[in-house]
């Protein structure tokens, strides 16, 4: 990082999104992660897919847990308001903000020691419950912020920056997603922004849990040779088995495109995500063999990346609380409190 | 042998077996008590498994309002052959004995009075279905009770298709088994006994409920929209109750669509996450436990406390320490709910006392909550969460407006200048909040639990962190203003002695203050209802010479933040200390008060220190 | 101007940036000055990040031994560009600022002695590689001190030989940076300046070490054999160093197999469990956290004290409350941890107050544990813990044996009757435990955080809760017999003010008595080491008309803890409270203590109240 | 349960096993759960595998979390140590256990609630560690102890006693197990004592992590008409896909069989565990076609029992910490305390 603060005098030229904001307008403070840390990249990447969007930055809302990584959500979207909680909880957060306003859209941000070490029941659980909200995992394989412990998605085959020995086998984010259920499951890589993106922007418009886990290396220690999360092994290894091309509602009439060659998956708000197949042995629609394809990638030392699990069809957990239109957090007494009949009639009835 | 006699006052206990289907026998019987205008207090005293083991219901009948819990059983009702022996000690010399002669027992005391009715053998003569044999055993001698202590058998089968309302063809059968315990004790006993229920009206109005399903209505009142919980006796039924009442009252009758969410979760650490989460989101969410989830909660509480995130969370207390004893009650998590938290942390508390107040203190909470932005703790305990009291009726103001502190919409943020999250505009220690989308362009912060500065931006300055922590100290000092005060016993100050009590011991009270009165011992009282304390509660100690801290709890807690907030010296303020999980009876609390005050008196119980 | 002249006595700071290489030349500064004879204490104030922002690093240099942390700079040196004029602020009047004069720097003060050395350009010129010429700047401002201050470049030159054992071809490369300085130094400033370093030899044979190797070390000669732990800052390197230990020293040399297990958990609750459990199994295990970590462990620290499972926690604290300020140090974590976990629990804890005592509070918190059978908090913080400190060797008798407590084996149980896990067979409320497996027949019994009878039977029988509770407090009284007394300053009581103190706060205490006694106050003091307080603590508070306590929180906790426990009258215990999250200083505590002592003294830094 | 207790006295006659011992020496405490409670039909094949594997009571510990399943251990093998831990904890004590002595044997008891919900991460981890143990899940689908709240594991399909929606899809733990890389997986039915005990023994003898996944119906909450946890359904529904013998090593040269019919798993204590499939579909040694079989044969409301993975090739978290031969707690002072030489290399070195 550097210490000198960007000018806020906003050039007129700069060019602006469907709601008449400039990229500038998805910036946030200055990041503190050291030069060069994957995590910088990802949210270049957020600022990226919500400018494309043309999300109002002030209707969404960047949750996080505690780590690097965690604490990224200050570096984009400063006119959204943020919680930086505390470490492997956010999953819970999140699901109660999410029901108190479902008018409001919900970034997550964590990394792999705050959501597969002490977070993983919560993560498990938010999965399990179809959180609307897109859950991204800056995965390092790694505790950065505390300085390089491994982290328990660090394959077996990585060394430590030292030379140890990894002793277990990885828990790997995106296949335990998708067995238990997630929705939309997603691999980017933090050097990858092309892919990145509209992967993005696609599990922001899909309405249930969406999770991107990116492997987005930890430059001051996990990129040594010898750890498998490193910008050169993932670059060398990155398997990609689905492009995917986000088509807002608003581009849907101009779209060409030839039949043969790409799926379409139409998301709620008529968005639609369009997947080219890269490999033509992966079937992103059925459980079982996208986990077995992501087994045998991993054994062969491949990082499979894109769209891997992807799932239109689900209750999501707005749907199951079935909730009224208008967002909890608005009603007022005339919504909430119960007449005083009602109330005599509970008095009543303790009467016996 | 002498017989008891009391019209209207008495202990009776039944005795049974839990999954045995006596809970609602037992349930009927405290029902049809109340029916008869005589005030009631029953008491489940269950074990912590679901069937099979010694399972204790106690009611205290009393229509002078003692519903304190009374030592000794005037009238056992001894339906478990397992603790006969002990259930026949228990009874008090001269007091009665009802047990099922269907089979022999052996009954070693000839200073009770024993009843027997062959209760199993009634009911294999009259019922066909075997479960309904077994069941209506119960209900046989409820119905045997009605002959033996002269109750109105109409108000008996009231009760009854009150109590089946709804699935009516289940009364007949019931009343046919009172009938046949009532027949079988008319027939073969001179009736009524010694003691007796007689109509009166010293009920009024009042209505009978559990702590817990009035604290829920109370959430209902109180505009809470999120509930989050995580199964835990003796809690559970905040949230269900909960959920009954949204079922009922927050429905969209149009679209049936839902007011309200209530998200089981898959623990209390997740729970109060969610619940703070809704909170910071606006909404009221509030999440209930007890013990073993308050310890785990203890992370985000500080969280809360110090990213000054409003939140409700009920403590239904239970016997601890650790797992303890999850059936029994206890007043013993105040250390670990007002200092929740490393660093330092302090919390609020509320202490209700019986389910009137369950029901407007956690309404009043989400208002002080919000006020205060901070988490509020309502402290109830299992014997106030789970058993059903007779209190006054609920009432609400349907006027009354939600007061949701200070929070900036849309227009009050673009009237100032730069919006500063922690910024103590007012003196007072509470900052103004916005909620998440409110404004395009301005009200947004970042919510984060390490220190900050005034415009929530990260920083690791020393200065700018002890003034915050400064500053929180003042908004504990509002929250003394701004919570319940005390509740007096006496106009002003007639005695050098001074009783504190707080939640569920208030019950033992009035009748412990009339045996201390009955030995000429006058003393002044003062019932807690918040912490941070009002400062009355100082200054009620220090005008009196000696004061006894009345705790269901081993270690003295409440003294110790009277101690620690107040500064108040501690030769004068004397523990009086319950904790064998039961609640504290008016008997205890005056002897030891008497032991202490006079020496040479009798002390008895678990004794005071 | 006039300029500072100190031998031997001085602050020195160093600004930089983290990330940027300048850890190791600070620390090898701070070694230099310690191998010519001159004690020191550096100090690490770094963000809570890893790369780019402000860090510094400061060394109290004090041949008297005054090594608590003193408020001015007198020489510092600049090298972050973002933090120049702050850092020129620090300086005294009359102090110097060293700084890379390669780039322009609006100097706004006359006061201070200016030195520019143009760090970048020398090393751009004398180094090829990138990396070199990014960390050789650092380097070279420790050769260039020791021009400044006339230190022995031979000490240099052993320094960085020793520095660098194992990796011979650094050691070069680092001397020639060294020289750069030193050369450019010699050649363009009268050297040395005002402030120097001159061999002597108060140092003796001390050591110079952090505390949480040394605590670490404790645990391998305490003999610890399962350690697990989750990674959080101050205590990480607790573990870390643990492991570095065990590689050494217990690593079977034929087999390579391990006589010790370290699992880096998932999580602190996890971590805590994996402690309990090898406890329970008959080995010694320990863990370590901080602050949310704490919090987090809050429900496994109530079943350790109800079960009565021994465990050694260390808790290296930090800023609280909540995340806090994770880098920076406090005592705020008392009340958390003396009364951690709902319902009546209490938990013991010890104050290490400097790394020799880390070690040796650490090896004999396992046979702490062992003998009261619950667990021992080591009560440190960031400032023991990951700073460097001088202090005396360390020493072990080699015929000391670990003192298990109350265990029965094989044979201890064959000649009893009947093993009661729970009886208090000796009256000091700790009772007799078998390891699993033990004997065929005899000793099995069921641990359980549920009330249990003697026999380890769950019960629910009140009065045996109440008694087994009664029975804890007992072995809590014995705790206090057994764990470390206080320290007292006197042999014999001297004054009517005492101050009381505990931990870090004693490395300030030397200096704060003779700034004390210069204005001709005279007190007693007395440095806590243990909770629960031997008798002697409330003896000094009582024998004393005033007495002073000064912790590192806001909450004065462990005042809150001596009233509490000892029932002592608050209105004679003043509070004396830094909470800044720095060290507190000398001066803090003694104009502080003069202020309320004589009115009228000046007081200063973060109020007293 | 019944309040009568059995008498002390032990018939002469009574079978012994191989190191003397009756059935009765691995009874336990009279149970006090409701009576037809599935928890006591684990127990009861508890006892009975470890009186025919001839385990010393005393050499094994009896671990548990909260709940009614968690208080079974009290309810078998009373010379045994037991600890009835906190909720959804046990896994964490189980590791620090068996790291403390390896020389005992560790029986983990907990219910769906237990290890799914509040455990599940622990749960996980200790799968990812290898823990030495055999885990036993009682899962009835229900919170038995607090009275019948919905559990994670309740299927969908499943509806409460009182007609209530069960609105989330389950955790299956068998699958997530196998995803998280256990080397040893099984699915039994309280109700089927014949295929229960053989697993149980399997089990036991597994060096690594075992888990049985005990379909285990709570009569009071779960057992009703609707409930995909109920006696009845799972008898109709059970899908045996293994049968599965254990061949304790003494009977080793006595074993007959057809080559062709059975599979022999070698275990390292020279036991076997022979296998005859029952569905020629099944391959229990392939990861993500278990997986397969298991989410079908989910989707058709089948519950699938069995030994469904085994892996002996795994390294188990003994292995791991490479410890010596002696346990931890028995090693003294000569074995831990370092020598006068050490200490005062370290204080020589701390004098830089
Ligand atoms: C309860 C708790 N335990 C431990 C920590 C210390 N801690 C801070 S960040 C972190 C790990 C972060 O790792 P990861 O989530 O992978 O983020 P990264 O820094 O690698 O992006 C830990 C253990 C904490 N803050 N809170
Ligand atoms: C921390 C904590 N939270 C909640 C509880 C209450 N509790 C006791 S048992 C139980 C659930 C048990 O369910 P399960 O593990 O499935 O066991 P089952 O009774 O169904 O066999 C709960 C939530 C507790 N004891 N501790
Ligand atoms: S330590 Fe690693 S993860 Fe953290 S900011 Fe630096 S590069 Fe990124
Ligand atoms: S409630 Fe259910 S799980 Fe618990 S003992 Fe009864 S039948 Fe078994
Ligand atoms: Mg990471
Ligand atoms: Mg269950």
């Amino acid at each position: 990082m550097s210490y000198i603060r960007k000018p806020a005098f906003q050039h007129p030229n700069l060019p602006k999104n469907e709601i008449g904001l400039t990229r500038r307008d998805y910036e946030g403070a200055m990041s503190t992660l050291c030069a060069g840390c994957g995590h910088d990249s990802v949210s270049a990447a957020i600022i990226e897919a919500c400018y494309a969007l043309g999300v109002e930055p002030h209707r969404l809302a960047k949750l996080s847990g505690i780590g690097c990584s965690s604490k990224t959500p200050t570096y984009f979207l400063s006119k959204s308001h943020g919680f930086n909680s505390v470490h492997g909880r956010m999953p819970s957060i999140a699901t109660g903000a999410s029901m108190a306003n479902t008018g409001l859209k919900y970034i997550g941000v964590s990394g792999d020691g705050d959501s597969a070490s002490i977070g993983l029941g919560q993560f498990a659980h938010a999965i399990r419950r179809q959180v609307n909200m897109l859950y991204i995992i800056e995965n390092n394989g790694t505790y950065g912020l505390t300085k390089g412990q491994f982290s328990a998605t660090n394959d077996r085959a990585s060394v430590g920056r030292k030379g140890q020995k990894n002793q277990f086998d990885p828990i790997d984010i995106c296949s335990l997603a998708i067995q238990l259920g997630a929705s939309f499951v997603a691999r980017g890589f933090s050097g990858d922004k092309a892919q990145l993106v509209p992967l993005i922007e696609s599990g922001m418009a899909h309405e249930g849990f969406a999770l991107i886990d990116v492997v987005s290396p930890c430059v001051t220690f996990n990129n040594h040779l010898g750890s498998t999360k490193s910008f050169d092994f993932v670059r060398e290894h990155n398997n990609a088995v689905m492009a995917t091309d986000f088509v807002p509602a608003r581009e849907q009439i101009h779209a060409e495109y030839d039949k043969g060659e790409a799926v379409d998956v139409q998301l709620h708000d008529d968005c639609t995500i369009r997947l080219r197949k890269l490999d033509d042995d992966y079937d992103p629609t059925d459980r079982a063999s996208a986990l077995k394809y992501l087994a045998d990638h991993h054994d062969r030392g491949e990082v499979v990346t894109g769209l891997l699990h992807v799932d239109t069809g689900i209750e999501n957990l707005r749907d199951k609380a079935q909730l009224v239109d208008q967002p909890l957090n608005e009603l007022v007494e005339r919504d909430l409190v119960p007449s005083q009949a009602l109330l005599d009639e509970v008095n009543q009835r303790r009467r016996w | 042998m002498a017989a008891l006699n009391a019209i209207n006052e008495f202990v009776i206990r039944f005795a049974n077996v839990n999954g045995s289907g006596s809970a609602s026998a037992n349930v009927m019987f405290a029902k049809i008590v109340y029916r008869m205008g005589v005030p009631v207090a029953p008491k489940n005293i269950f074990p912590s498994n679901i069937q099979g083991l010694p399972t204790w219901f106690e009611a205290r009948v009393s229509a002078k309002g003692h519903l304190g819990r009374r030592e000794g059983v005037d009238l056992m009702v001894a339906m478990n052959p397992q603790t006969f022996a002990e259930d026949l000690a228990d009874v008090v010399p001269g007091g009665y004995l009802l047990y099922d002669s269907t089979f022999e027992q052996r009954i070693s005391r000839t200073d009770v009075n024993v009843i027997g009715v062959p209760l199993t053998r009634l009911c294999l003569e009259a019922f066909e279905d075997p479960r309904q044999r077994q069941l209506f055993k119960n209900v046989a001698y409820v119905g045997a009770l009605a002959a033996f202590l002269d109750i109105d058998f109409e108000a008996v089968k009231e009760v009854v298709s009150l109590q089946f309302r709804g699935k009516e063809k289940l009364v007949g059968p019931n009343i046919q088994a009172l009938e046949l315990g009532r027949d079988y004790a008319l027939r073969h006993y001179d009736c009524p006994l010694g003691l007796r229920v007689e109509k009166c009206d010293a009920v009024g109005d009042k209505i009978m409920i559990d702590g817990n399903s009035a604290a829920a209505l109370g959430c209902v009142f109180g505009g809470a929209t999120v509930a989050a919980w995580y199964p835990i006796t003796p809690s559970t039924s905040v949230a269900e109750a909960f959920e009954r009442y949204c079922e009922r009252m927050r429905v969209d009758e149009k679209t049936g669509e839902h007011k309200y969410a209530i998200i089981q979760a898959e623990d209390e650490l997740a729970a109060i996450g969610m619940a703070i989460g809704a909170n910071w989101n606006g909404a009221r969410g509030f999440t209930a436990t007890s013990g073993p989830g308050i310890s785990l909660m203890t992370e985000f509480l500080g969280l809360a406390y110090f990213a000054e995130i409003p939140l409700v969370l009920f403590n239904v207390q239970r016997g601890g320490p650790s797992t303890g004893m999850p059936t029994r009650t206890q007043q013993s998590d105040i250390t670990a709910c007002a200092y929740a938290s490393h660093g330092d942390t302090k919390q609020m508390l509320l202490f209700p006392s019986e389910p009137n107040e369950c029901f407007n203190m956690s309404a009043d909470a989400f208002d002080y909550a919000d006020r205060l932005q901070t988490p509020i703790i309502v402290m109830s305990d299992l014997d106030l969460g789970m058993n059903d009291w007779v209190c006054d009726p609920f009432e609400w103001d349907q006027e009354r407006r939600f007061d949701r502190g200070k929070v900036l919409d849309a227009e009050a943020l673009d009237k100032i200048e730069k919006f500063g999250r922690y910024r103590d505009v007012d003196g007072d220690g509470i900052c103004y909040r916005t909620y998440p989308g409110t404004h395009p362009e301005k009200g947004a912060f970042f919510t984060r639990g390490t220190s900050r500065d005034n415009y929530a931006v990260y920083t690791e300055d020393g200065d700018v962190h002890a003034e915050n922590l400064r500053r929180l100290n003042r908004k504990f000092d509002t929250g003394a203003k701004i919570l319940p005060g005390p509740e007096f016993g006496q106009e002003s100050q007639r005695s050098t002695i001074g009783i504190i009590y707080f939640g569920t011991t208030a019950t033992a009270m009035p009748e412990a203050l009339e045996q201390l009165e009955d030995q000429d011992i006058i003393v002044d009282t003062m019932r807690i209802r918040a912490f941070p304390f009002a400062l009355e509660v100082a200054e009620f100690v220090r005008a009196h010479e000696t004061v006894y801290i009345i705790e269901q709890n081993r270690d003295a807690q409440m003294r110790m933040l009277l101690m620690n907030e107040c500064d108040l010296a501690p030769d004068k303020m004397k523990k009086i200390l319950n904790y064998d999980g039961m609640p504290v009876t008016a008997r205890f609390i005056a002897e030891n008060i008497a032991a202490a005050v006079k020496p040479g008196a009798r002390q008895g119980g678990v004794a005071a220190e």
